[in-house]
């Protein structure tokens, strides 16, 4: 078995105009940069994008590659913008020309966990009396309420990890794991990309984070370089 | 009016409500400060949403790796001890009641404890990330904030006007002006800034404040 | 009547309806023998509930370790490209749609493909384990089993007499006599163990059969 | 801090009558068999016990030690009793002697999950059309039907792990995982019995399954001989 393919070019051949994509990352961690350049190079318009944010930070390795280049129909998030500038997507969201679902951050990762693991929806209590709360099922347990939440998956799922094998056994590094093992589970096709492929066998089984079978492609990365401000 | 607090001496007044072996959440802002303020001989766990528990104060220049941050993205050190763990996993320990105390930031809190930290009505978008999922599940909620507005607007306020990030959520504030507790008669005025009276504070403040028993200057 | 092919004979033909790249899940008792017949070239990868990717044939004696067995707490060993993973995070695989192909053991099997294998009606307590899962979410089901009961009644029903483990869920049925599709127009007679023909296979099944196009005798 | 104590009778001090109680453990591996004892020397009575299995498979150091004593009021399990033998349990609840709440395994590790990870309640289409739909809220969602199951969760989890260090972080061996780490998190009270306990900084953060905010006392295990047959 090898889900190594030899191009992030290669690696999404198939991601058509319309599909709905996961994208992993957090902050300047793990976000699989080398996969969204190669949708950019690709040209896939009319995308839906689940993300935690809607990039503009790390500007030519973020969502924001896609949004300046006007693929993004709709974003899907929990932390869309920043406080301290407006991100070509703000830009773009507030002239009415991009669309905006904003979810907590716990329910939107419960959301895509549920949505990998077969689960159609579930009770939570974030959100209750807020806003959030607008056309969910508002129910009691125990004295305590809690709002109707569903399922979330997406076509793809694009993630970036630590190493894989050639089964598709992943670990991630450090804080880089953050939403990457939960999209992976979430879509009906997972690329990972990573820092390093290794031969079957090579990971400690007691380590692997995503299981292979999760994963459908694999692709090596490029380098890139994250500056703090 | 006076200034009271920097934000530095806001941040180190808030570290004092830490205690040994609490397992703490910081939000973005101000309330990540408060890392540099606890004292060697309490050890306090911290959390992030991203996936990380156990870590310390802010890295250095030299020290920082892209693949370790906090919540608010900034390089981090590990302690020993630390974890790390997914996005889900995190927020299962956040609503599983596991975090003792989160420290946020806000816009507006009103005397009901309703907490306004995520749009403000100026602006057609904001952000929500963990903040909703921490008020509704940590057993404490302490806010950090300038106690107005830059145009002298009280914040804390009887009714927030600002889109609500949780109801009946917020236990203590802590200003740049005073302690105030939220309790169920009310908000009670528990320390002031040093040269900061009591009528000043309330002066700047919406509701009616009751005066706490022991009121005293904060120590610092 | 003929007793058609061995338990072990069963097991060897279900192999042969894992494909090169399946990710299966073995039930406890006859379905468990299956990963002893794949070939070397073809390569399945086993999943079970208590934790577990990738592992391979039944551990010989002096290779046994109690913290590595399978979902019939038999000792294994491990494939290159194995993962663990805890309980919770295995049945999210399954419910998940993951697994390609689960091999089951069975009390009765209906027509409409209905599976009764968790509890006789003569005792009074059986185990779910993880077959209701399993039964709702796997892509493909398949049905290892002796055609009929030791009394000789047939296990091939209209309908169940035992509590379900699930409804229309089971996709073929391989017993000791005969391989048998469940398609939406009833029960389809594929193959005949050596020697037995479809008219003895049809006087121990209660449904009516219809006989495969092309209805051949099994290769093992 | 230091979250170990001395031994398996200290660390069961407060679990008094009545409790109800997570044990970790699947087939052979991962059972709290230290912790088991530890209970059956104190004498608890009346417990409601979430458990895979109810035990007999390995008398001497499963649940059957706690039943065979008595001590067990009510089992919560997937897989109760064994084909092949009676198990001291099944002798017991024969006679109506003790309580059995018998739940599909992904079901029941699911809702341990939820009630660790403060869900009320969540839709799973395990179940539906058998005995199990009995008394639940069915619903469609997507043309597909799906039963409510509601949270569980526990006043102690006893599970047992591999290395434990002074703050509670856990680690485990090979299928000795199970439901010891999801347990970990639903109860009020976490006790891990470990093989080793090692000093805080020696396990590795991207290696440890449990972070040791779920655990509330370490206690270092007997070691014991498991027999297959």
């Amino acid at each position: 078995m090898d889900k190594v393919v030899s191009s992030a070019q290669e690696a999404v051949a198939d991601v058509t105009d319309g599909s709905t994509i996961m994208f992993g990352g957090f902050g300047v961690s793990g976000i699989p940069f080398t996969l969204i350049r190669a949708l950019r190079h690709k040209g896939t318009k009319n995308i839906t994008a689940i993300i935690n944010n809607a990039g503009g930070r790390l500007a030519n390795i973020d969502l924001a590659v896609l949004v300046k280049n006007r693929q993004i129909k709709k974003v899907i998030a929990s932390y869309p913008v920043y406080p301290w500038f407006v991100s070509p997507f703000e830009e773009q969201y507030l002239k009415g020309e991009v669309e905006l679902e904003i979810i907590p951050q716990g329910t939107f990762v419960e959301r895509i966990r549920a949505g990998g693991a077969g689960i159609a929806g579930f009770y939570t209590p974030t959100g209750v009396g807020t806003v959030v709360e607008n056309g969910k099922e508002k129910r009691s347990f125990n004295g305590k309420e809690y709002l109707l939440e569903l399922a979330l998956a997406a076509d793809f799922a694009l993630i970036k990890a630590h190493k894989a094998d050639k089964m598709g056994n992943l670990t991630y590094r450090l804080t880089a794991r953050n939403f990457n093992p939960v999209m992976a589970t979430a879509a009906r096709i997972t690329i990972a990309e990573v820092d390093e492929v290794v031969e079957t066998g090579e990971l400690d089984p007691e380590t692997v984070i995503t299981p292979g079978i999760y994963v459908n492609r694999v692709v090596k990365g490029e380098k890139y370089e994250v500056r703090f401000e | 009016m006076k200034s009271g607090l920097s934000r530095e001496l806001i941040a180190m007044r808030a570290a004092k409500e830490l205690k040994d072996g609490d397992y703490v959440n910081l939000g973005i802002g101000l309330p990540t400060q408060v890392s540099s303020f606890i004292p060697e001989d309490v050890e306090v766990i911290f959390h992030s949403e991203n996936g990380i528990l156990g870590f310390g104060r802010i890295a250095d220049e030299n020290e920082r790796d892209p693949d370790l941050i906090n919540a608010g993205a900034q390089p981090i050190t590990l302690k020993p001890g630390a974890a790390f763990f997914n996005s889900a996993d995190a927020f299962a320990m956040i609503r599983g009641g596991y975090i003792d105390v989160a420290v946020l930031g806000a816009f507006q809190v009103s005397e009901k404890g309703d907490l306004a930290n995520w749009m403000i009505l100026e602006k057609k978008v904001g952000n929500i990330g963990g903040s909703m999922d921490l008020v509704v599940a940590v057993k404490e909620v302490i806010i950090t904030m300038e106690h107005t507005t830059r145009k002298g607007a009280p914040r804390i306020v009887k009714e927030c006007t600002y889109p609500l990030t949780g109801r009946g959520v917020v236990n203590l504030i802590i200003t740049n002006l005073a302690v105030i507790a939220v309790t169920p008669e009310g908000l009670l005025l528990k320390e002031v800034a040093p040269s900061v009276t009591p009528q000043e504070v309330q002066s700047v403040t919406e509701p009616k404040l009751r005066l706490a028993a022991d009121l005293h200057e904060m120590e610092l």
